[in-house]
């Protein structure tokens, strides 16, 4: 690949909170533009905090990140990377804090220098592109779980980012919003690193799984299909099969 | 985050907290009334002396100890010349009067003898024990129940306050002195509230599941060992003897 | 702001402290044990606020929130703030043992006080500037009468004080815009994402 | 079936948020002792609700609930039923309220009278049966998820109850855990009821799966089992088929 694709590059990033072992431990990793990235492991593997640490939210004890081939380390050079990079925090209600839809989706792009009409028309654009429309007068906490997570996407989107990190989007999700939701990221064209405990999810939407065990990546994996039986009531509940 | 001060094991550590809180608060209240600087001093000293016993590192004693002498600082900056007295020198035209001094390092003795004490008390017992010896002292039930659920939300909610500041900075959020940032810290505190009320609400709920009537029950058991006795017949006999240095001089 | 240990004189101290024995016992009088967890939120929310610091001008200020505590807790503010700063002293000994009848009397009173003035403002049926005036009136001079009161404290130890009194009150005028802002627009969002928690009327009856 | 094995027996339970549409909309539900009951179903069709309906958390406007064939209508009836009926809640964090976790798992038994030492006894007895020996001084609010979770399962199982109500126990677990916690699961000589969006895990511990909707257990459902492809990587990060 060329080398101007190479979007997010980690080197030996150490990591750990105060008085924990370490969450992250020498730790690498390459995203190149066009890749759609699965991750998967167990709890408290560290992969939370990963996505913290190219946010620049945390700041890792030791290693090196390049961001768009420049050295990210002080908060003003994150500062430009998170109007580039979204993130989908794993629980909705850490990202939405606005009384209403709207408000919330608008909020990035004011921050970025947009007008208050600009703001609304971005917002009401990225809710339709969801297929949120109608929802923009909606109290955001009394939103359902699965309407959370998808406004939760929309003012990520809002922001027009180059790249997405989504920290288990599906999680306590029903069958239909996962449907839902597997569209809208099969329809993007963004690069993105996608974090769930969902092996048949990720095979879904990424070209590569790789999976996180104490605080490091291993990437000597391959990806096997094989046979699986599984059990489910038919009704009126509905249920995807491939 | 919010961390409490703990330390490793030591005499103090292992003291019933009930003595450990009354004898902090009897030294406290004395070293409150008390105005001569050979008393505070004495004072000083003692409280220095446990504070080092109960195994506090000098460094973070000094550290805790920053906020309180800020106060201190700010008052060094008026009471030398604003306290009626006789003029001990001049800076520029202003005069610092003798009394002035003295009564700014009154002062300033009183309150770093009284924040070691307390420093001593918070590193040798946890917060929890402390709710529950407070209850044995006669602090209403309900009082006590108050302490124990404010801080356990204390964590919840600063957690909650953390993840949405990220939530803000990630959206490109920078804070100046604009309506637009007084209003998103507005809806910030509006949410951390709507969503602390809700867990409240579950939280009890949990707790009626679990058979919850309203008691409350420590599973670490009070009992007064001979070193408890000890202990509190040597701080009070300390304690009374600085009240008596100070009562026999001001008279 | 929190008067330490070793600063005021006795009296001032037991006045203090019998003042918010007084308004402890009303706040507590008829609290039912299923308030707990509620009125901890607030004790919480008071303590989590004073580490929530907004730009002020070139400085930056902390939150003190005490007119919002007053306006939804109504005299339960007394136990809830007496809690708040309790567990202020024992955390980051801000204020001290003596000092925590005065502390609190010097927060939760003016909060009282702004529940009493403006609390009709912030139940149902107010028309908005209505509501948006007694908000910010409430964040405003619960702040005012915390700074006085806390000059007045240092004041009545000694005449001495009097300058630093004064530089104290006029310390707190920035951060009474900054709380009457905040006050009016967190009241605007709990109106409308969760109005029960203004309505319920947590005062006494 | 006998009737007094009839544990939970609701009939025509209506109940609804103040100003929301019917979350739980003349609802019929019965338990037998020793049934293991699977309930699935969209985000906000109101199976948490129905927990907590069981419960005597919230008030149905409308229905009978009868517990041990007993009609269950005061607070003082469902003091009783608490005693014999254990919830695990949805969100772990709304579970653990004292600091450390023996506290937390001794907190039930206090609360039915035992002394400190016999409530100590029970607490550490349970966390052993759950695998978590040596957790005892752990601080609750520094756990991982899925450690919060099992834990959360230590405080109900430590009441020793008759009948479970797991809400979600797998949510955001990994697979490690998922199979730690079937395997006590299993091994529990208890009737339950179990909500999860995961079909797999609810065919492999249950024996009957009901699907909710729009405030209404469907009953006339039928479980198949067939082919399902599924892939996933293999190495270090283990992955359970049966
Ligand atoms: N705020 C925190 N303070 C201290 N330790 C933390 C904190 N957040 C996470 N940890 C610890 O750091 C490690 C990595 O956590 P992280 O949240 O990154 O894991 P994760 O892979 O995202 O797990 P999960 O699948 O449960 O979301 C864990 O051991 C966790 O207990
Ligand atoms: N505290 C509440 N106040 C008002 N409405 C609520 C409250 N809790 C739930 N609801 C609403 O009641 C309905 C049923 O909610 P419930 O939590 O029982 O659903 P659920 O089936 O458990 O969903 P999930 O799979 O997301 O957990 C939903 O429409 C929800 O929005
Ligand atoms: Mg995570
Ligand atoms: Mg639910």
């Amino acid at each position: 690949m060329e080398k101007n694709d190479l979007i997010i590059h980690l080197t030996d990033i150490c990591f750990s909170y105060p008085g924990s072992p370490p969450a992250l431990d020498n730790l690498d990793l390459k995203l190149y533009k066009g890749d759609r990235i699965g991750l998967m492991g167990p709890n408290g593997s560290g992969k939370t905090s990963l996505f913290h640490i190219i946010m620049g939210l945390l700041k890792p004890s030791a290693g090196t990140i390049e961001i768009f081939n420049h050295p990210t380390v002080k908060e003003k050079d994150f500062r430009k990377v998170r109007e580039k990079i979204g993130l989908l925090f794993q629980d909705a209600d850490d990202q939405l804090f606005s009384p209403t839809v709207v408000e919330d989706v608008a909020f990035g792009p004011l921050n970025l220098g947009k007008s208050q009409d600009e703001a609304m028309d971005i917002a009401r654009n990225t809710l339709n592109f969801l297929g949120l429309a109608g929802f923009e007068d909606r109290i955001t906490y009394k939103l359902s779980g699965g309407e959370k997570k998808l406004v939760s996407l929309a003012t990520v989107l809002a922001m027009e980012p180059e790249v997405l990190l989504l920290d288990e989007p599906t999680g306590g999700l029903d069958d239909r919003t996962k449907a839902a939701l597997k569209d809208v990221l099969s329809n993007l064209d963004l690069s993105y690193i996608l974090i769930s405990h969902e092996i048949d999810f990720l095979a879904d939407i990424t070209n590569a799984i790789y999976t996180m065990e104490d605080g490091k990546i291993l990437f000597d994996q391959e990806l096997h299909v094989h046979q699986h039986v599984h059990a489910h009531p038919h009704g009126t509940y509905t249920h995807e099969h491939k | 985050m919010i961390e409490e001060l703990s330390n490793g094991d030591s005499f103090i550590k292992r003291l019933d907290p009930r003595i450990k809180i009354v004898v902090v608060f009897l030294f406290s209240v004395v070293v409150a009334v008390s105005n001569q600087l050979p008393v505070l001093m004495l004072a000083l000293a003692l409280s220095l002396l446990i504070v080092l016993s109960a195994g506090v590192p000098t460094k973070e004693f000094l550290r805790r100890l920053i906020p309180v002498n800020m106060l201190i600082i700010f008052l060094w900056l008026f009471l030398p010349f604003t306290f009626a007295g006789k003029a001990a020198f001049f800076i520029g035209p202003l005069a610092v009067t003798h009394e002035g001094v003295l009564y700014a390092t009154r002062i300033t003795i009183k309150s770093n003898a009284m924040m070691l004490m307390l420093i001593a008390l918070v590193a040798s017992t946890p917060i929890f024990t402390m709710g529950h010896a407070m209850h044995e002292l006669g602090i209403p039930k309900k009082i006590v129940h108050l302490f124990f659920f404010t801080y356990r939300y204390i964590h919840v909610m600063h957690r909650e306050y953390a993840r949405l500041l990220n939530s803000m900075k990630i959206r490109g959020f920078r804070p100046k002195t604009s309506l637009h940032t007084y209003k998103t810290f507005a809806y910030m505190v509006g949410m951390l509230l709507v969503r602390s009320f809700d867990r409240a609400q579950r939280v009890h709920n949990a707790m009626l599941c679990r058979g919850f009537k309203g008691n409350l029950y420590s599973l670490s058991k009070f009992s007064i060992k001979r070193r408890d006795v000890v202990s509190l017949v040597c701080m009070l006999t300390a304690i009374i003897l600085l009240g008596v240095m100070e009562w026999k001089k001001t008279i | 702001m929190h008067i330490s240990e070793g600063i005021l004189s006795p009296a001032v101290l037991i006045g203090g402290a019998a003042i918010t024995a007084a308004g402890v016992a009303v706040g507590m009088r008829g609290l039912d044990q299923k308030e707990i967890p509620s009125i901890g939120i607030l004790s919480a929310a008071f303590f989590v606020a004073s580490l929530i610091h907004v730009p002020a001008g070139p400085v930056s200020v902390h939150l003190i929130l005490n007119g919002l505590v007053g306006l939804i807790l109504g005299w339960k503010a007394f136990p809830a703030i007496l809690v708040g700063l309790a567990l202020q002293a024992l955390l980051f000994q801000f204020g001290g043992i003596t000092t925590l009848g005065v502390n609190t009397l010097n927060m939760a009173l003016p909060a009282v006080v702004c529940y009493c003035l403006f609390g009709w403002g912030t139940r149902s049926g107010t028309g908005r500037y209505a509501f948006i005036f007694a908000a910010f009136a409430s964040g405003f001079c619960a702040v005012l009468m915390a700074g006085i009161l806390v000059g007045l404290s240092l004041y009545l130890t000694g005449e001495a004080f009097l300058p630093a009194a004064k530089l104290v009150v006029a310390a707190h005028l920035p951060v009474m815009f900054v709380e009457g802002i905040l006050t009016a627009a967190c009241a605007l969002f709990l109106r409308k994402v969760r109005p029960e928690i203004l309505e319920v009327a947590h005062a006494p009856d």
